[in-house]
């Protein structure tokens, strides 16, 4: 019986111990992807780098694969603009729309309107690629500017903004709501109204989560592929006003880092396609940067955001 | 019996929707004293003791009947901000605000327009004081409230409470939160600032309510789940000689 | 109910203050006996058993501590033990004078006494009584009773007057035997003096059951 | 005292205003797509392939196949190793005494860290250059798989930890201080109370792929036919939305495809959502 | 420190002990004078201010109780307060003892005594002196001094038997005057009871400071 | 003094990395009574308790010198499988896991190898009479363990325990997160338990421990921030005549 019993225990043990070295290994495979990713990634790129050189690259408007052209200024160019843009666009929206869910709303509305915006995060970016093209292109078609084809920065813009909308605006629903309730309280205790308790107090203490809410949303603009290809033009043109009116920057057609990697990747070889890969490696190093600063503020703030 | 009553309660009976929570309170708050209200879980001590400031109002479905006065006028028809800046509170858990020290006591008077730098320093300084705080933040008012202890923290809610000089200050079980000897020195503290203020205290501890309190209210729940005023009276008679067999009952602990 | 442990201890309590209060009203009776019949040997008996009512009121007295210190009674059981502890008090104490007695018969010539004791015993049955309906009054809470009792004692007090002229008058007959009649009236003494603890117990009694301090003396 | 509450008037009313907006252009995106799709679709739409050529003719029953083909793919590589990884980060990374294997843990979550920030098209060009071109496995639904794997990977392990972490520690004391060794607290208790949210995240992980478009747009191929194996190409419904608009410009099908999908994904979302309330009570 | 309320009361009522025996102390001292002197309208006023003292030994017990009941002391201030409560209750009976001869005084015939009254001052004298101790002994907590005091009792019963064989003498010479000696006898009985009082004190004066109980009679 | 002991710890020294938590504690664990630890926050009373059962095992950098042992054998010398079965463990917050009343209780002999149902259903009825809980539950042992009420749960985890038979009951502090009446009832219980089993409960509440123990010991760090034990002793001692003045200063509140 005792002998059973300890035979059932060592069996358990060894199991126990197998188990471990198990998960330890699919806990590596993570690391293992980043490390191939890296090198194939890189392998790739060094080419381009080394033939090209890597501030030609940055420096250079013009890309001409046809002539071994390799500048990418004009992509990033096209990148940050539109980001900009959306980020103009979008923020207010997304900041007012979180201050309304977490604190102004009545319960019943707030239950009705968040499954909504979650919504809006998990359609797919080529739906709003195309609902870009079908609706917002025309009618941006309709500003009377030479050239201005309705495709470019503006309508990718305003894409680019309903796309982050749900994500700026959950993240920093999240980071309001977790303000402890008591902070409200002990502040409307002593009189103060309810916007003198939102401005003063539950604002400044979410402003890290707000603030790390925004650059996620900054992270995923500048990631997003598909739709940008869908509605921004993909001319490769360093963006510039129509006239003299600055804003008409906003109608040049452009192309964004990403758009340039997806549609050449499929058919490019030999140097041009170490260029591209060497594109994805400039645009990694940059997400890479806002995001880590994303997770720095966010660690600052003591809030835990998912996704 | 009483001295002088800062605040009253007249039949006063408290709904949320349909549930009666408090059921016709009658109770009188005396001057320069602290009230303990003392009672088993769910028997209504933070409903009252929140509505004595309107926080109470924050909830949706909430309806009064009967009335509460302070300083004589029903709080229903004093302005709101006006009643809370009489009336401060200071909650269960330590709710500092995370700013600075310094920040966090001079909320209320900003909020209640003082501006004058030297003024506000004055006001801080004396209400840091009054809560028994100074000698341990004098040279740190830069840092962060959240920097504190949780006794210090419950301390420095105090403080800001004293800000906006109140004359009654409310507590839902403010040491309830903290360790024996934090919660030793928020009793003392109550002890001094009863000089100046009129204390009333929610306290889950028997033992702190017969500690601390000069007045004691013991409430509990009838068959409907209202919560009643059972007894009101002195503390040292409440705990030697209570009136009622069940408040007898409750603080020899032979129930909830 | 719940505190099952404290009202465990409460009970044990109560049971011994039941048995300290039996042993000192035998120990009253049997010294009357004595004195009555100039029992020497069971005086030394009671005179060595007053040790024993002595270790039950300490005792008493260190539960009562322990109760305290331990499971912290407020309101009536407060009151209870320390009502219990002052009347533990007055029991030695009573105890004490029925061994006075018997220390007095001791030191009585031998023989007969100056005086026939009648009136003696007569006190001493009267401060049983009163003392068996105090204690009882104790353990049931009857403050009706214990309001009533003092007045019993005014029948002891006029017996110890009684005693007390008697004895004044057969000294002055027979002035030799003047100890005797001295140690005499000191028993006497000593039962009307068991009258006044017994009006404390009922102090004690109303204290313990309306939480008021009354002075019946 | 007047002038405070107008303030607070004036925002709380600019709030109503934003958030008003946004559910409207939810609604318009949403209203838009599927009231202009669903003019176009009836059942041959969905039991017939796309035709080919400029004219973006057929229905889309081969994208289906291959979107399902795809999703069931990636998720069998990739719910076993992110939930494992999960589960020791969670569970066993924090008791590991060794210095190495501590380096190991650490390198782990950077690891994990790192790919979640990844954006999409890099995926997509390491599944072009490993699995495309290195290993020549083609635009295949293999290479769309793999490279998908490394895509959900961080949601599931992120939405397994979570899980696990919620999952009150005082569970694995109590069985631990009852005798269980560790696989048996984990098995039997840590496990069972984390299904819901490892379960939610698989789904979602679902819900990527279905919705990701430019990692399949460089490892798939684009291939309009039926995929009959894992070597085979094809098109996504994404991808094929995509195809449509951008180079046979055939909208009122892109349309139509696309409210397809949008349809799919709110019931994805209807699941998660239920799926969560059922096994929280 | 912490607990500053609770310190507070427990030295108010440090001070009403302090009071109390003071009181005690006085009334002890001016019965002797009452009885030596024959100064009967003092005696009314020592026998009316003893309610005074009943009612501050009431207050001294009414106060443990609002500590104990609110305070929660243990150990050492459990200690104190019990040892108080009692201590209270000797004083206030050595305060009845003093009423109680200025009572006799009152029923001593006028004039002269029927023997010159030296020994019961001196025993007066003692008794006030251990009281004086053993109250200074509670206070402070002197162990040492506490343990010393009984042993001075030894004197007054000394005195007490002397004073009664010499009273006893006198009445056999003059045995008209039994009843004076005889309240003369209770007088110095009295003193000599203040002795024992004065002992249970000091035992409680040993538990106080050590936990232990001992029995110093 | 002490009867019969269960456990007893000798030179027994703990350290998390470089901090000594523990210094030195010789203590002996008598059989079929209460001993309550008490102290003020961090001298190490729950690192004692914890050693026990060797739950501290799991703290990576933790270390130990000196000896514990329990029925007179060295816990290290011991499977600690067996070691947990034997000496139990009760946690503060009541931690039930997410499955049925019956299926918690049956956790622990499951996990031990009962497999036949009516055994299994004949020790968790036991355990959970056991715990004072049979009566609240009995009609409901399919209901999730969750739907209990705290203190009901704090039984049902007691009722867990007991399910593997253990001669001793660890409790740190069983009932900090419970309400009066609740914990009246756990300390009901354990007064009970004591008579076939042996508990060791590590309370914050002084009150606690003077109403359920019958001995105490009380902890106390030293100036490098190490628990030491000041005094061991029976509780009735310990409350009413404490040797230590520190002892005596702590359990009068006139610190931590
Ligand atoms: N917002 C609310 N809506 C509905 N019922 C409520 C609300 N707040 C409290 N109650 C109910 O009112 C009753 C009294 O609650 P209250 O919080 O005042 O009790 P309490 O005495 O403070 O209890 P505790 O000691 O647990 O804090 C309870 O039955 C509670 O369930
Ligand atoms: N895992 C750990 N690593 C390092 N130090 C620890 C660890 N656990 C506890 N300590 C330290 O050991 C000391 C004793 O801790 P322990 O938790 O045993 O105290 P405690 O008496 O139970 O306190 P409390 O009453 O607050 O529960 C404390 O100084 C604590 O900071
Ligand atoms: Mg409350
Ligand atoms: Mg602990
Ligand atoms: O006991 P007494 O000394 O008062 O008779």
């Amino acid at each position: 019986m005792e002998g059973r019993k300890a035979g059932v225990q060592k069996r358990k043990r060894q199991f126990d111990t197998a188990m471990k070295y198990s998960l330890l290994f699919a806990a590596l495979a993570s690391i293992l992807i980043v490390l191939m990713i890296g090198i194939f990634t890189f392998r790739e790129a060094l080419p381009a780098f080394r033939h090209i050189g890597i501030g030609k690259m940055l420096t250079e408007p013009v890309w001409r694969p046809g002539q071994e052209q390799f500048g990418i200024l004009a992509m990033i160019a096209g990148s940050g603009l539109v980001t900009l843009g959306s980020v103009i666009l979008g923020v207010p929206l997304a900041l007012g729309c979180a201050i309304f869910l977490s604190e102004i709303a009545h319960p019943r509305i707030r239950a009705l309107v968040k499954p909504c915006i979650e919504l809006l995060a998990g359609i797919p970016s080529v739906v709003y690629g195309l609902f870009g093209m079908v609706v917002i292109v025309p009618m941006v078609r309709h500003i009377e500017v030479p050239g201005n084809t309705g495709f470019g920065l503006l309508s990718a813009s305003i894409v680019l903004a309903v796309m982050i909308l749900p994500t700026i605006t959950s993240v920093s629903e999240h980071a309001i709501r977790s303000v402890p309730k008591e902070f409200r309280e002990g502040s409307l205790a002593m009189g103060a109204t309810r916007w003198e308790t939102i401005q003063k107090v539950v604002l400044p203490t979410a402003r890290s989560g707000i603030v790390s809410a925004v650059v996620l949303g900054l992270g995923r603009a500048l990631g997003e592929t598909i739709a940008m290809i869908m509605v921004i033009g993909n001319s490769v043109i360093v963006p510039a006003a129509a006239n003299s009116n600055p804003l008409t920057i906003f109608l040049s057609r452009a192309r964004t880092l990403t758009g340039n990697i997806a549609v050449e990747i499929n058919y490019a070889t030999g140097l041009h396609q170490n260029a591209l890969f060497a594109t994805g490696v400039i645009l990694f190093v940059l997400i890479m940067i806002v995001n880590s600063s994303a997770r720095y503020l966010m660690s600052r703030g003591g809030f835990k955001v998912q996704r | 019996m009483i001295e002088q009553t800062v605040m009253r309660a007249l039949d006063f009976t408290l709904y949320y929707g349909d549930f009666k929570a408090l059921n016709s309170i009658n109770m009188e708050i005396p001057m320069n004293s602290i009230t303990a209200i003392i009672g088993p879980s769910g028997c209504g001590k933070s409903s009252l003791i929140r509505s004595f400031n309107r926080m109470n109002d924050l909830i949706a479905n909430m309806r009064t009947e009967g009335r509460i006065l302070v300083d004589d006028e029903d709080i229903y028809s004093q302005d709101v901000v006006q009643l809370r800046r009489k009336v401060g509170m200071v909650f269960q858990r330590p709710n500092p605000f995370p700013k600075s020290i310094f920040d966090n006591v001079a909320y209320g008077p900003r909020i209640h327009g003082v501006r004058d730098r030297s003024r506000l320093a004055a006001i801080v300084e004396g209400s840091i004081r009054d809560a028994a705080l100074w000698e341990e933040v004098r040279d740190d008012l830069d840092k962060s409230a959240l920097s504190l202890s949780g006794g210090q923290q419950q301390r420095l809610c105090i403080a800001r409470a004293l800000a906006v000089e109140p004359e009654v200050i409310l507590m839902d079980e403010p040491a309830s939160a903290l360790d024996p000897v934090a919660t030793l020195k928020i009793e003392e503290l109550m002890g001094k600032l009863k000089r100046k203020y009129t204390i009333v205290v929610v306290t889950h501890n028997m033992q702190q309510a017969a500690r601390v309190s000069d007045y004691t209210a013991f409430m509990l729940t009838d068959p409907e789940r209202s919560g009643n005023l059972i007894e009101f009276g002195r503390t040292s008679d409440i705990f030697t000689k209570p009136l009622d067999k069940r408040t007898e009952d409750y603080i020899s602990g032979r129930f909830g | 109910m719940a505190r099952e442990t404290y009202e465990a201890e409460m009970n044990s309590l109560r049971e011994e203050m039941l048995r300290l209060s039996r042993m000192t009203d035998r120990a009253l009776a049997s010294s009357i006996e004595i004195l009555r019949d100039r029992l020497f040997e069971q005086g030394e008996k009671l005179i060595r058993e007053d040790e024993e009512i002595n270790l039950v009121c300490y005792h008493i007295e260190e539960s009562c501590l322990n109760i305290i210190a331990t499971q912290q009674p407020v309101a009536g059981d407060l009151r209870f033990i320390f009502a219990t502890m002052q009347i533990a008090m007055e029991l030695e104490r009573i105890a004490d004078y029925a061994k006075g007695i018997a220390v007095i018969n001791r030191r009585i010539s031998p023989g007969d006494h100056i005086k026939p004791l009648i009136d003696i015993p007569r006190m001493q049955h009267k401060a049983g009584e009163m003392l068996e309906m105090a204690i009882d009054a104790f353990l049931k809470c009857d403050i009706e009773s214990a309001r009533r009792i003092p007045s019993m004692d005014v029948e002891i007090n006029l017996l110890y007057e009684q005693v007390y002229r008697e004895l004044v008058t057969r000294v002055m007959e027979n002035p030799r035997r003047i100890a005797d009649a001295m140690l005499l009236t000191f028993a006497a003494h000593n039962l009307e003096r068991v009258g006044d603890r017994v009006i404390n117990i009922c102090e004690k009694v109303v204290y313990l059951c309306t939480g008021d301090v009354v002075d019946m003396g | 005292m007047i002038l405070r509450k107008i303030k607070q008037r004036l925002a709380f009313s600019t709030m109503w205003i934003a958030c008003g907006m946004t559910v409207a252009i939810l609604l318009v995106v949403i209203g838009y797509v599927i009231v202009k799709g669903f003019a176009l679709i009836n059942l041959d739409f969905f039991f017939t392939s796309p035709r080919g050529g400029l004219s973006g003719e057929g229905g889309i029953s081969s994208t289906i196949i291959a979107t399902v083909y795809l999703v069931i793919t990636t998720l069998v590589f990739a719910t076993p190793l992110g939930v494992g990884a999960g589960i020791f980060l969670v569970e066993y990374a924090d008791n590991i005494r060794s210095r190495f294997a501590k380096k190991l843990v650490a390198l782990a979550r950077f690891g994990v860290e790192t790919l979640a920030g990844v954006p999409s098209i890099i995926f997509g060009l390491f599944g072009y250059a490993l699995f495309v071109s290195a290993l020549h496995f083609g635009f295949s639904i293999l290479s769309a798989a793999l490279a998908g794997t490394c895509l959900v990977i961080p949601v599931i392990i992120r939405t397994t930890e979570e899980a696990l972490k919620a999952v009150p520690d005082s569970y694995r004391e109590a069985s631990l201080a009852m005798g269980a060794n560790k696989w048996e607290t984990i098995w039997k208790v840590v496990l069972p109370s984390a299904i819901r949210g490892i379960s939610t995240g698989i789904v979602l992980s679902a819900g990527r792929v279905v919705s990701e478009t430019a990692i399949f747009y460089v490892t798939l191929g684009g291939s309009y036919r039926t995929p009959t194996s894992l070597m085979s190409s094809g098109r996504t419904m994404a991808l094929h939305v995509y195809y449509l608009a951008m180079e046979t410009r055939a909208f009122d099908k892109a349309l139509a495809t696309a409210a397809v999908l949008v349809v799919l994904i709110v019931v994805l979302n209807l699941i998660i959502n239920s799926v969560s309330r059922w096994l929280s009570t």
